[in-house]
C-alpha cells in the first residue's frame, strides 16, 4: 500500500540524525517506536493500538487508488460572516495562520479517486485546521462533494475528525449541520451509499450531523466519538465518567457504529463494502 | 422579577406604588400625577428595550415568566390534542407535541418544554431534549407528513441534554437524523424560536421552511458563557461573546437565517401574553396560508436551496 | 351517547328485584355500585377508574353512531387447521362452545360504521370468544377489513381485547401475526390512517403484530398490554415486577402510547384524530 | 451428547469402541466385524431419525451441538462483514447480521445467534433476542433493500427474551415493526428455520418470500413445554402438546407454512455439518437465484398473497 510517498521522500535525507528523529513516543501508551516503524504502521502503535490523526493528504495516500485522486472545491475558503474577535484578536487571523499551517483553506479537503479501482467521491476532514471546527466554507464543501456523487452517481464516503462547530462563524456554523444533512437527504433520494468514517475526534456538531447518518457507520479504534464534552457531562450528572466512555468501542456496543477497523484494513473494507452496495 | 437592566423602571414602578399607597383613591391632579408616572414607566420601558445588547436579550430570552411552549399552545390553538412517545424507548416530557388547530389550520405542533414550578422543570430537564424526544419529534413529524398537515415547532433551549444515559441513547444520532429527515419532510414546517435557541438542540427541530423568532428571542451555536469561557477563557466575558455570536432576531435576519421577526410588546413577551399571542398568531397564520399552496415536492426543493444558501459566500 | 340500549331494555323488566341485580361489586377496587349508575357509566368504575372489558356490542354502542354498523365477514368462522385436542378434549368442542356462549364466529367482530359522520372500518375483538385469541379466522377478518378500508379508502380502526395467539391452531396462528400487518402494510401503502385502541388485555401475539403499528395508539386507563407474561418474566428475571408493570400508563411512559383516553371520551377523540388525519 | 431416544446406537458405539480398545489393529475377520458394527449402527440412526416424534425432533432442534448461525456463515459464505447496532440503543449479541457472500450471490445474513460456551450464551441471552435486536435486524434489511441485495435469515431462537427490560424498550412494538416492515421490503427474503423457531421470537425475521426448514428444526407458537403446562395443566406433558401442535418440517410444509424442506444428514445436523451444509448451500442458491429474477414489485405482492393465503380456509 502506498504510503505517505511525499512526506517520507521529504524526511528521507536527514542531515546528521538526532534522537528524536530515530524514535518517538506513543501519544498514548508512551511506549518508544522507530520513526520507520511508525510510519511503515500508518502511524498506528503497535502496542496499545492507538491511531494517530492524519493531514488529509495521509489520508489520500492511504485509502485511494495511488494518483487517482483529483481535488474539487479547492477554491472554497475560510469566511467569516460575524467580523468575529475573541480576546486572542480577530477570527480571520487565526484562520490565515492556519491556513499558512495547513496549506489548506478549510478543514475539509474534497474530491473523487479511486478505492481499489472503484470510483468514489470523498470528503476528508483535517483536524489541524482550526480542530477539524465545521464552519460554512466546511459544510458548503461537503455538500457540493455530495451534489457532484449525485450528479456522477458515486459512492460518497466522509472521513470527520472535528471538535465540533467553529463558534468563530456563530449561527452560521450551527447552519451547517442542516446544510450537510440537506445534501445528504439528496444523496439518499438518489439512493446512493454514504459510508461515514469517524476518526478520532468527530464530536459536537460534526457528530450530530453527517456523521451520525451514514448507510455504514465506520470508526477507528479507540476514536473519541459524542456529542457533548466528557466534562460538561461530568458537571450534568455529577459523576466520573467510564474510561471508555465516548470511544468508538462504546459506540459500537451501544448501536451507533457498525465496526471498527484499522486504519491498515481501511482500504479493503472500504472497497468490500462498496461492492456490497453495487459499486462497481 | 426585574432584570438588572431595568432598575430605572422598577425605581418608578416603586415610586407609583408608594404614590398609590398614599393615595389609595386619586383625583383631580393626583389622577395626573399617576398618569404622567405610567406614562413616564412606559417611556422608560421602550426606551430600554429599543436599546437593548445581545446580552440583555439573552436575559429576556431566559426570563422565567416568559411564556412558554404551553402558554403558546393554548394562547394560540383551540384545540390540542396531546401525542406521547417516541415508540423506542420512552416519552420525553421535554419535548412535547400534538395535534393542534390553528383558527381553520389544522397542524402538528411540537416543541420544548422547560417546565414552570420546579417539579416540572425537573421533569423535563429545563427544556433540554434527551434523544427519545428528538425521536418523538421525528414520529409526529413523519405522522404530520402522511395525515398532510403542517408542523410547527417552537424552540425554546438551553441545549440538548448533556448527560451520560442521552450520550449512551444517541443523542447525537439523534439529533442528525431529525436533521436529515426534515430536510426530506413532505409537508410545510415552519420554525419559531420563542426563547433560547440552544445550539444543537435547537437546530433538531429547526429546519423549517419559514423560520420565525420574537424579538427578544435568541438564537445561537453555543451560549455566551460557554463561548466566552472557551474563547476568553473566562466566563464572565458572557457580554462581550453575546456581542460578538450575533444571536439577536436583528441579526439572525441580516445574515438570512430567519425570515421575519414577530415584535413583542414593549418590555417583552413576559410582560404581555395576549398581543405576543395575537401578533405570534398573525404572522403564523400568514405563512400557513402561504405555505399550504406549494406542492410537497417545491416545499422540499425549496428547503434544500435555503439552507444550502446558509453560509454560501463565494 | 346511546349505551346498550338493547341490553338496558332487557335487564329493565326484573320480576323481583335481588340485591345482586341492583347493585355490583368494581372487579378491581371492590366497590359497591349501582348497576344502574354502573351502566350508565360504560361499565367504568368511577371510583378507581377500572374500565370493565365490554362485548363486541356494546363496543359498538359506544363507539359509532347509532344504526350506522354494517357487519363485514359475519361469515368467517373459527377453523381447526390441527384437528387439536388436549386434556379438555377437542378444540372443537370448546369453539362450538364459544360460539353459542357469545353468538360469535371467531374472537373478532369486523365491518363499517360512522363515528361523528365521520364513516370508518372497524374490527373489534371480544375478550369473551377463547380470551379474545388470535387464530385464523380473526387474522382474516382484520385482513379482509383492511383490504375494506383500502377498497373504500376509509380509515382503520383496531379494538384490540386479547391473551395473545391462539395455541389450539398451532403454527397458523403465529402467521396471523405477519398476515395482519401485511395488511396494515397495504394499508399504509394506500395512505390510509390506522388507529390502534388498546383495551384489557392486550398481550402476547396481538400485542406483537396488528396492535402495535398503529399511526396511533390508545389505549383505555389500566389496560394491562405487553408481551411476555408477568409471571414468565419473574421466573425470567427472578424478580418482582412493579405493580404498574405493563399498564397503558406505563405504555405511555415508555413511549409506546400516545395516550389514555376514558371510555365516555372515545368516541369524540376518535373523531377529532379522524379530522386530522383528513377523514370527512 | 447422545440423546434419551438414541440409546440403541450409543450402545452399539460403546461395543465399537469395546471392539477397537481390544483391537488395536484389527485384520482380516476382525475388519469385516468391525465394518458390520459401523453397519448396524447406520442402519440404527437410520431406522430411529426416520422414526422421530415431534417431541424427538425438539431435542434434535435443541440438540447442543447442532450448528448454530455461525457455523451456518463460515459453512455458506465465502466473505461475511459483520455490521453492529441498532442505531438508537444497543447492539443484541443474540441477533446477529452483515453483508455476506454465498458463492456468487452477495446477501444479508441476520439470525438469531444462541452462542457456543456458556459465556457466549449470556452475552447472547441463549439466542432470545431483545428489541435492539429486532431493530438491528430491521435495520440490516433496510440497507439491504437500499443496497439490492437478498436477506437471508436463519431463525433458532427459544423466542424472544421475556425480560423486564426488554418488555420496557418494546420487544412487542419491535416484533409488529418488523412484520410489517417485512411485508413491505422490495428486496428479496429467505428465511431459514436451522434450529427452535420460537413463535414471535422466530416471525420477527420470518417473513420470507421463500421460508425453508432444516428436516429436523420445529417451528411453533409456542414451546411444547410452555403448551402443556397452559393446556395440560401439567409441564410434562410437552411430548402430547409437540405431537398435538405439528411444528416438523414434514408437518408445516403440508400446512403450507414452509416451503421446502432442507434435508439433514442421518442422525441429525449435528452429526455432520460438511453435508449440512453442502445441502443449506444447495437450497439457499436455487432460490436465490429464482427470486432474483422477480421485480420489487411482484416480490412484495407475491409475499402478501403467500402470507394473506395462511389460515384461510372458507
Ligand atoms: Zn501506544
Ligand atoms: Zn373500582
Amino acid at each position: 500500500m502506498a504510503w505517505f510517498h511525499k512526506s517520507k521522500e521529504i524526511a528521507a535525507k536527514p542531515e546528521s540524525p538526532k534522537k528524536e528523529d530515530i524514535w518517538i513516543q506513543c501519544p498514548s501508551c508512551k511506549a518508544h517506536i522507530y520513526k520507520d516503524e511508525w510510519e511503515k504502521n500508518l502511524k498506528v502503535c503497535d502496542r496499545c493500538h492507538f491511531h494517530e490523526r492524519l493531514t488529509w493528504k495521509e489520508r489520500v495516500d492511504v485509502l485511494l487508488d495511488a494518483g487517482t485522486f483529483v481535488e474539487l472545491n479547492a477554491k472554497v475558503s475560510w469566511n467569516d460572516p460575524l467580523k468575529f474577535s475573541d480576546s486572542k484578536g480577530p477570527y480571520a487571523e487565526k484562520a490565515v495562520e492556519n491556513c499558512e499551517k495547513t496549506g489548506m483553506k478549510e478543514s475539509v479537503a474534497t474530491g473523487a479517486g479511486k478505492i481499489n479501482g472503484i470510483k468514489v467521491a470523498i470528503a476528508i476532514m483535517d483536524f489541524r485546521f482550526m480542530g477539524g471546527s465545521l464552519a460554512s466554507g466546511t459544510g458548503e464543501k461537503i455538500l457540493q462533494t455530495a451534489l457532484y456523487a449525485i450528479r456522477h452517481k458515486l459512492p460518497y464516503i466522509i472521513l470527520s475528525a472535528s471538535g465540533g462547530a467553529r463558534m468563530h462563524e456563530g449561527i452560521i456554523s450551527l447552519m451547517q449541520m442542516p446544510k450537510t444533512c440537506a445534501a445528504l437527504a439528496q444523496l439518499r433520494e438518489a439512493n446512493l451509499p454514504y459510508i461515514s468514517i469517524m476518526t478520532d475526534p468527530t464530536t459536537g456538531g460534526v457528530s450530530a450531523s453527517f456523521a451520525m447518518v451514514g448507510d455504514i457507520h465506520i470508526a477507528e479504534p479507540r476514536s473519541l466519538i459524542g456529542f457533548a464534552g466528557r466534562r460538561v457531562i461530568e458537571e450534568t450528572i455529577k459523576q466520573k465518567l467510564p474510561e471508555d466512555f465516548q470511544t468508538a468501542e462504546y459506540l459500537v456496543d451501544h448501536g451507533f457504529v457498525d465496526m471498527i477497523v484499522h486504519r491498515k484494513d481501511m482500504k479493503d473494507m472500504l472497497s468490500k463494502i462498496l461492492k456490497y452496495a453495487g459499486c462497481r | 422579577m426585574s432584570l438588572d437592566f431595568e432598575k430605572d423602571v422598577a425605581e418608578i414602578e416603586s415610586r407609583i406604588e408608594e404614590f398609590k399607597a398614599k393615595n389609595p383613591e386619586p383625583t383631580g391632579t393626583l389622577v395626573k400625577e399617576l398618569n404622567r408616572f405610567e406614562m413616564e414607566r412606559a417611556d422608560k420601558l421602550k426606551e430600554i428595550y429599543a436599546n437593548l445588547t445581545p446580552w440583555q436579550t439573552v436575559q429576556v430570552a431566559r426570563h422565567p415568566e416568559r411564556p412558554l411552549i404551553r402558554d403558546f399552545i393554548s394562547g394560540l390553538c383551540s384545540e390540542f390534542i396531546e401525542l406521547h412517545g417516541d415508540r423506542l424507548f420512552g416519552d420525553d416530557r421535554g419535548m412535547i407535541g400534538g395535534f393542534a388547530t390553528i383558527e381553520n389550520h389544522r397542524v402538528m405542533v411540537i416543541g420544548h418544554q422547560k417546565g414552570k414550578d420546579l417539579d416540572e422543570k425537573i421533569k423535563c430537564n429545563f427544556g433540554q431534549a434527551c434523544p427519545e424526544g428528538y425521536r418523538k419529534a421525528l414520529r409526529l413529524m413523519k405522522l404530520a407528513e402522511k395525515f398532510h398537515i403542517p408542523v410547527v415547532t417552537f424552540i425554546d433551549t438551553p441545549g440538548a441534554f448533556p448527560g451520560r444515559d442521552a450520550e449512551e441513547r444517541g443523542q447525537a444520532e439523534a439529533i442528525a437524523r431529525n436533521l436529515l429527515e426534515m430536510a426530506a419532510l413532505k409537508t410545510p414546517v415552519i420554525a419559531v424560536v420563542t426563547g433560547e435557541g440552544g445550539s444543537g438542540g435547537a437546530i433538531g427541530i429547526g429546519v423549517g421552511d419559514v423560520v420565525l423568532m420574537l424579538s427578544n428571542a435568541v438564537y445561537s451555536v453555543i451560549s455566551p458563557e460557554g463561548c466566552a469561557s472557551i474563547l476568553w477563557r473566562d466566563g464572565t466575558k458572557a457580554a462581550e461573546a453575546a456581542n460578538a455570536l450575533k444571536i439577536t432576531a436583528k441579526s439572525l435576519l441580516q445574515l438570512k437565517i430567519i425570515d421575519e421577526i414577530i415584535p413583542e410588546p414593549v418590555g417583552g413577551a413576559h410582560r404581555d401574553f395576549v398581543t405576543t399571542m395575537k401578533t405570534t398568531k398573525k404572522v403564523l397564520l400568514k405563512h400557513l396560508t402561504s405555505l399550504k399552496k406549494v406542492s410537497p415536492r417545491k416545499l422540499t426543493s425549496r428547503r434544500f436551496d435555503k439552507f444550502a444558501a446558509m453560509g454560501r459566500f463565494n
